[in-house]
């Protein structure tokens, strides 16, 4: 244990309403591992990957990545925004209150129908034109404005502090137990969806078609074959995700997280469906992903994957750890064989 | 590429043909371009929007405004269709902001109340907006280019011809970007989205935006068109209806299904219709004595017939998106 | 399917083209689809007895008539590209000499340039708006603004709501009240006669209680008639028409017992206000405005123009169809005198209509176009139907 | 019973609050009768509201032709008034022929809204939900279209159909004379009693039929998971189908209720009612029933009080107003279950 771990889920408990998903569960992932979680269904081990990923927050307990826990930092760029969108809201607010008053001053006022248009005089009426309205009003509706906007924007920013895209964006990526392609989008467009958080260009970039977006279109198209060639899919590259066979989409959604450029994979169930020659060519996969440097945390009922390819596992019960170690431990674990892996393995 | 062929010969032939269909086609494009806008809102990112028509509202006053001589501002044509864009753009926002979070149909009918809050404040403010009377008149636009803007239709065609293909142009740029692969992937599945790292909030944001601010143009052009904004109650709860058939007949999140949207909708309450009616007309066949006799008055039952028979014979639309499949619309 | 729609247009079209050969022609453009359809129908109705009056014919010249609708399905009112459309259709078609039209003012400001600048003569059955012909009543730019030629091409056989508004006031204070509610219906028309007549009767020293602007599509006004009837006036003014609801209101004004009189301008000057209220509710304590003498008290060409029309349509002719009677008469008396298919010669002609034998009286126009005709006339209801009460305004 | 809870808070509210009338402030007789008035309205509102929500809940679709539904349902009734000359029945029989309407008219509205599902929906299930929702728009134009022709009967009625277009007048076959004693200052009429008469019945009748008949637990299974529902042998489209039947009959009932309560009904009524009741229904929740007569409630309330305390001309305004801001403190609404993802 002398790196320092790259996940540690620390004595996380997840509730809903009575029902505890999880309750007080601790495991630490070492980089460069394959971390398996297994258990019987309802275990709870798919809860977990979401309060991993931000989908849920749990109810007590935090996970770190690389030492800390994943959250939108306190940053300058948070009061920036809150007090940008602050003085914006007030002074919307205020126009808005105001805008018959200050219209009348301002414009109508100045303005003789077919006579050129003095600004300097004109801006010079806005002043007296708000005070005239009266102070309260003026200076209500800007506090309102202001409180509502600002209170708005913070909120919106507790809101949004872990959630899955925050997670994302830190090196997490994630595939999902019940596959969860973009259908009507191509293979490679699946791939280069992934890489949204890892892409520069912005909206005008794009909108114009500036040379920055057509660097970065070759060069992400690029990347994005790469990653189909890695898990085998180049050849569908064009074709509807929806359309293909379900060991290709399992593979697809690999491919799909790894475009993030994650430190750390988190794969639900990927063996499932499979028949025993995917299942052998997946674990040659994962094995090769790990070699890339990928951290891997998988979620798997199959046995001879998990014994196949984990370091190192953990083992859940109705939510809870019952047990952790290497394949071989848990093995001889009396009680995970009688908890689940017995049957399992005389079957 | 091929619609747009069509586009130009059209425009050429009418004049020596007297077809006399260019006149009717600037209304067409002016709505393809509405519909670009709510196709980007809900054909991209699919999120249904009933409220399309308020900025289309903002856009023709905004436009107005800045070139209406009774007014001080009187921009140019140009000038004022930016100013109109960014008036649209900031609505946009304005209305997403607090409101992007909802779901589905809870946004829908959030739109639809912005709509006629939009109407009432149109109609209210009349201070600046004129209220009922509209804004008018608003100059015809300069545009040596394009020709004399007079009674011919022919250079406002042109003029529209060349705006609707820069929208398009601009519309299928966003779309094959990350921009608009974002909009896809949050239409598909927000979460999945959201766990590659895709904010929706602020995706769905600029999706807002940009088309509020195509439908704001749309407004301006028509406010243009027409020397005047008319009243608000122009652009009431119809043209927002109006503008969704125009999507969903053309087929949802296709550029050239829209286009084709356009024409079918407008072409039929606007152009097949008043023909067919003057055209029973001349062979007499009116009878004012009772309600079935006049042929204006069968003009919804039309509509509504083309509509429902349409959506049964094309559910995906006439021309569904590249990869549109079953099951692919929808907006909760 | 599309290219099916297209062929279909196309077929049309060239149907139209076809068509393109003849006599001379008259169109008029009225919203025909939606709600003001029952008041255009009197219109469209007025127009054809004028024609068939003359047997279709002048001097020779056989008089084709076209009702073209400004409204549109999925606006179901009148809808400003439709509206333009019209106008440029009629301009194309040469045989047109006479744009009768429009209803809604809003829709003139829209054709009334076009037209104008083509010098094809517009006679409007039912624009009251002011600033469409008299100068200083409307914008600083109206009506210059709908004459780009310089040239006057816009007619109307119709008082507008500047004298309507005034007299309604003045009406009310003879009746003897002292306090009126006003309410419109935030558009053109209603809220500008609305405005006209709270104007005249602060002037002229009625106190006005308060002014709502009520949205027409409202299925009840319950609530702002126990509004009202907290502010007991004795008067509430209704600047509307029956398509925005009048008959609604008048119906809860008595509903949760408003004691107050009840006045409405032209725009409900037909028995489908009266059905649309229910006599009951009416009877004793309405008012109704009206630029002219109301059939019933016509004389000469009006009350052969009421007999005429009681044989063909069994009912007596609403206001709306005396006004389209009046247009198409006038048009047609032009090109009488014009003898010619000359647009310019024809307009000249309507210009010059002077002490014309009308039905709504004898009359001309004067040099902004407008009927010089300022007659008008007060009616009540009784027993479901409106009884004449006198003559307003000198 | 989430229904009779709302509105047996609502009536009494209205009575309780006007008995203690007499020495209260001058100010709170018209609040009361605001009140009131806001009341009636909101229980028409949300008779029409539950027929979008079913709809909704069932086939995610905003019915939009529900509203000329009731358009329809309405120039049903008064056709059969004109036909029977309910008007001169009075007393009783004027009590009689108000059922008589009621009954026809709901099953005229329970049978059309059943077709327009056979024929114009039931092919569309497998399509986008949007290609459904313009179908149903289409249909909204064709039912006012059909409006504007009945309106043109040759009746009494309907003025002899001179002006098919025009508002019609609906006799008022109920009366507005005050129930209450005068001295209590607040009006309570005849067609306010009607509304509350046969509105919470109807309520209390269909929460009974969603919750314990066997076709209800249908209805919500097929809501749930359709594809679950089948497999567990339930006919879906029967389910959906008599879903509409539902729907519809409450939208005739609704139909009736209004134009008596209203007494005017006209060819493009549906446009306003409707968005009105597809608002309540969003506004509660939508699929949500008791969602949706809480939100009929509150928006005829708002309408009302926006009407009599600040200007009429704002009143949509506020309506929508109040709407944006429920809903950006309450995401689905005010009943509506909250969704959370399945993943």
């Amino acid at each position: 244990m002398s790196v320092a771990p790259l996940l540690e889920v620390d004595r996380v408990t997840m509730r809903f309403g009575g029902l505890v998903a999880n309750e007080d569960v601790s495991f630490a992932v070492q980089p460069g591992q394959v971390f398996a979680v297994i258990g019987p269904n309802g275990a709870g081990k798919t809860t977990m990957f979401n309060a991993i990923t931000g989908v849920y927050q749990p109810s007590s307990g935090e996970v770190r990545f690389q030492g800390k826990v994943v959250r939108k930092s306190f940053a300058a760029r948070l009061l920036l925004r809150v007090g940008g969108t602050a003085i914006a809201a007030a002074i919307s607010c205020m126009l808005a209150v105001n805008a018959v008053a200050l219209w009348k001053a301002v414009i109508v006022a100045n303005y003789v129908y077919g006579e050129p248009f003095l600004w300097g005089k004109a801006i010079g009426c806005i002043g007296p034109a708000l005070s005239q309205v009266g102070a309260l009003w003026t200076w209500g509706s800007a506090s309102v404005g202001a409180l509502l906007g600002g209170g708005g924007a913070f909120v919106l920013w507790l809101r949004t502090r872990r959630t899955p895209d925050v997670v994302a964006a830190a090196g997490i990526a994630r595939t999902f137990q019940n596959i969860r392609l973009f259908g009507e989008l191509s293979v490679l467009e699946n791939v280069l969806v992934g890489m949204h958080g890892r892409l520069r260009t912005s909206y005008f970039t794009n909108l114009l078609r500036l040379p920055a977006y057509w660097r970065e279109h070759a060069d992400s198209d690029a990347r994005a074959m790469e990653l189909l060639r890695f898990v085998g899919l180049d050849a569908r590259a064009h074709d509807a995700a929806r359309n293909l066979p379900y060991g290709l989409q399992r593979r697809l959604e690999i491919a799909r997280a790894l475009a993030s450029r994650p430190r750390l994979l988190l794969l639900d169930e990927p063996a499932a469906g499979m028949n025993p020659t995917e299942t052998v060519a997946l674990m040659e996969l994962i094995r090769r992903i790990r070699d890339t440097g990928v951290t891997v945390l998988l979620i798997e009922h199959h046995m001879r994957v998990v014994m196949g390819v984990s370091d190192r596992i953990c083992v859940l019960n109705f939510g809870k750890r019952i047990a952790e170690g290497t394949p071989e431990q848990i093995r001889n674990d009396p009680a995970c064989i009688e908890a689940y892996l017995g049957k399992e393995e005389l079957g | 590429m091929l619609l747009l062929a069509a586009a130009v010969v059209l425009g050429i032939i009418d004049g020596p043909l007297k077809l006399g269909l260019v006149d009717p086609m600037r209304g067409v494009l002016i709505f393809a371009l509405l519909g670009l806008g709510l196709n980007i809102v809900t054909g991209f990112t699919g999120l249904l929007h009933l409220g399309m028509a308020a900025f289309m509202a903002i856009g023709a006053y905004a436009f107005a405004i800045s070139t209406c001589d009774i007014y001080p501002f009187q921009l140019g044509f140009w000038p004022a269709l930016g100013v109109t864009a960014v008036a649209g753009a900031l609505a946009g926002f304005l209305l997403g902001a607090p409101t992007l979070g909802l779901r589905g149909d809870y946004l829908a009918i959030v739109t639809l109340g912005f709509g006629e809050i939009a109407q009432d404040v149109l109609k209210n403010l009349d201070a600046i907006t004129k209220g009922t009377q509209g804004i008018n008149p608003l100059p015809p636009p300069s545009l040596p280019l394009f020709g004399e803007f007079g009674s011919s239709p022919a250079p406002w065609y042109w003029l529209f011809l060349a705006i609707t293909v820069l929208a398009v142009f601009a519309c299928r740029n966003l779309e094959r970007s990350r921009t608009g692969r974002a909009w896809l992937a949050v239409r598909e599945d927000e979460l999945a989205a959201s766990c590659m790292g895709i904010a929706p909030i602020p995706v769905k944001m600029y999706a807002f935006a940009t088309g509020a601010a195509l439908a704001a143009i749309a407004g301006g052009m028509w406010a243009s068109l027409y020397a005047s904004t008319g009243e608000p109650g122009n652009y009431d709860f119809q043209i927002s209806i109006l503008a969704l058939c125009i999507v969903i007949v053309g087929g949802m999140g296709s550029i050239n299904g829209v286009l084709v949207g356009a024409l079918a909708m407008i072409g039929v309450a606007n152009i097949a219709l008043p023909k067919l009616a003057s055209w029973l007309q001349q062979k007499g066949v009116v009878n004012a004595s009772n309600v079935l006799g006049s042929p204006n008055n069968w003009k919804y039952l039309v509509f509504g017939l083309v509509l429902v028979v349409m959506m049964r014979v094309r559910p995906d639309g006439l021309l569904p998106a590249r990869l549109e499949r079953r099951k692919a619309g929808g907006s909760a | 399917m599309q290219n099916r729609l297209l062929a279909s247009i196309a077929s049309l079209a060239i149907a139209s083209i076809a068509l393109a050969q003849g006599s001379l022609k008259i169109v008029s453009s009225l919203p025909r689809t939606g709600s003001a359809n029952a008041q255009t129908t009197s219109m469209v109705n007025g127009i054809k007895m004028a024609i068939d009056e003359v047997g279709g014919k002048v001097d020779g010249m056989a008089i084709e008539y076209e009702d073209m609708d400004d409204a549109s399905p999925q606006r179901g009112n009148w809808d400003p590209a439709v509206e333009a459309q019209n106008a440029n259709k009629a301009l194309a078609d040469e045989k047109v000499i006479g744009y009768i039209g429009t209803y809604n003012s809003g829709a003139a400001k829209i054709s009334m340039p076009v037209l104008n600048k083509a010098g094809l003569v517009m006679i409007s059955p039912g624009n009251t708006y002011p600033g469409l012909t008299k100068p200083g009543t409307g914008e600083a730019n109206e009506p210059r603004i709908y004459r780009p030629s310089g040239k006057i091409n816009y007619f109307r056989v119709v008082p507008t709501d500047d004298l309507q508004g005034t007299v309604a006031a003045d009406w009310t204070k003879e009746m003897g009240c002292k306090t009126v509610y006003l309410l419109d219906d935030r558009e053109l028309y209603g809220k500008g006669i609305a405005d006209v007549f709270e104007k005249h009767a602060k002037e002229i020293g009625l106190k006005v209680l308060g002014r709502e602007g009520i949205d027409s599509k409202a299925s009840n006004y319950k609530a702002l008639a126990n509004k009202i009837k907290a502010a007991k006036p004795d008067l509430v003014y209704y600047g509307g028409t029956t398509q925005t609801n009048a008959g609604q209101i008048a119906k809860d004004l008595r509903s949760v017992g408003v004691e107050a009189k009840f006045m409405v301008p032209d725009g409900c000057f037909e028995k489908a206000f009266i059905e649309a209220a229910g006599a009951a509710n009416l009877n004793g304590k309405t008012f109704v405005t009206f630029g002219g003498l109301p059939a019933d008290q016509l004389t000469g060409r009006g009350a052969e123009f009421r007999k005429a029309y009681m044989a063909k349509y069994n009912t007596d002719p609403e206001a709306y169809a005396l006004y389209g009677y009046e247009c198409g008469r006038v048009l047609l008396d032009a090109i009488k005198r014009a003898k010619t298919k000359d647009r310019a010669a024809i307009l000249a002609a309507v210009a010059a209509t002077k002490d014309f034998d009308g039905a709504l009286g004898t009359w001309s126009f004067d040099a902004n176009g407008d009927t010089t005709s300022k007659i008008m006339s007060g009616q009540t209801v009784e027993n479901g139907d409106f009884k004449f009460v006198k003559v307003l305004g000198k | 019973m989430h229904i009779l809870h709302h509105l047996a808070a609502a009536v009494p509210l209205a009575l309780a609050a006007s008995t203690d009338a007499p020495e209260a402030a001058s100010w709170v007789d018209p609040l009361l009768q605001q009140l009131v008035t806001g009341l009636s309205n909101g229980m028409i509102i949300a008779l029409i509201a539950i027929g979008y929500t079913m709809v909704y809940g069932i086939i995610e679709l905003i019915n939009f032709a529900h509203g000329d539904l009731c358009t329809l349902g309405a120039f049903l009734a008064l056709t059969i008034a004109g036909a029977l000359g309910v008007e001169a029945w009075g007393g009783l029989g004027g009590a009689s022929g108000v059922v008589i309407l009621l009954l026809a008219s709901a099953v005229f509205c329970a049978g059309l809204n059943w077709t327009i599902d056979y024929v114009v929906y039931r092919p569309l299930r497998n399509a986008p939900k949007l290609t459904l929702l313009v179908s149903a728009i289409g249909c909204s134009f064709i039912l006012v279209n059909v409006a504007l022709f009945w309106g043109g009967l040759p009746m009494g009625v309907f003025g002899g159909g001179v002006a098919a277009a025009a508002p019609k007048d609906f006799p008022g076959l109920v009366s507005d004379d005050n129930l209450l004693p005068a001295a209590w200052h607040v009006t309570f009429t005849a067609s306010d009693l009607l509304v509350v008469s046969v509105t919470l019945p109807l309520m209390v009748a269909l929460t009974v039929l969603v919750r314990y008949t066997k076709l209800g637990k249908a209805m919500r299974a097929v809501a749930q998971n359709p594809t679950a529902a089948s497999l567990m042998g339930i006919d879906v489209d029967r389910v959906i189908g008599s879903t509409f039947l539902i729907g519809g009959a409450l939208g005739g009932f609704a139909s009736v209720i209004y134009a008596l309560y209203n007494n005017t009904i006209s060819f493009q009524m549906g446009y306003r009612t409707g968005m009105d009741a597809f608002t309540a229904a969003v506004l509660g929740g939508i699929g949500s029933m008791p969602g949706a007569v809480v939100g009929g409630l509150v928006i005829g309330l708002v309408r009302a009080l926006s009407d009599g305390y600040l200007e009429a001309r704002w009143t949509n305004s506020v309506v929508f107003g109040i709407l944006i801001l429920t809903l950006v403190f309450r995401p689905s609404g005010l009943l509506g279950a909250k969704l959370r993802d399945k993943v």
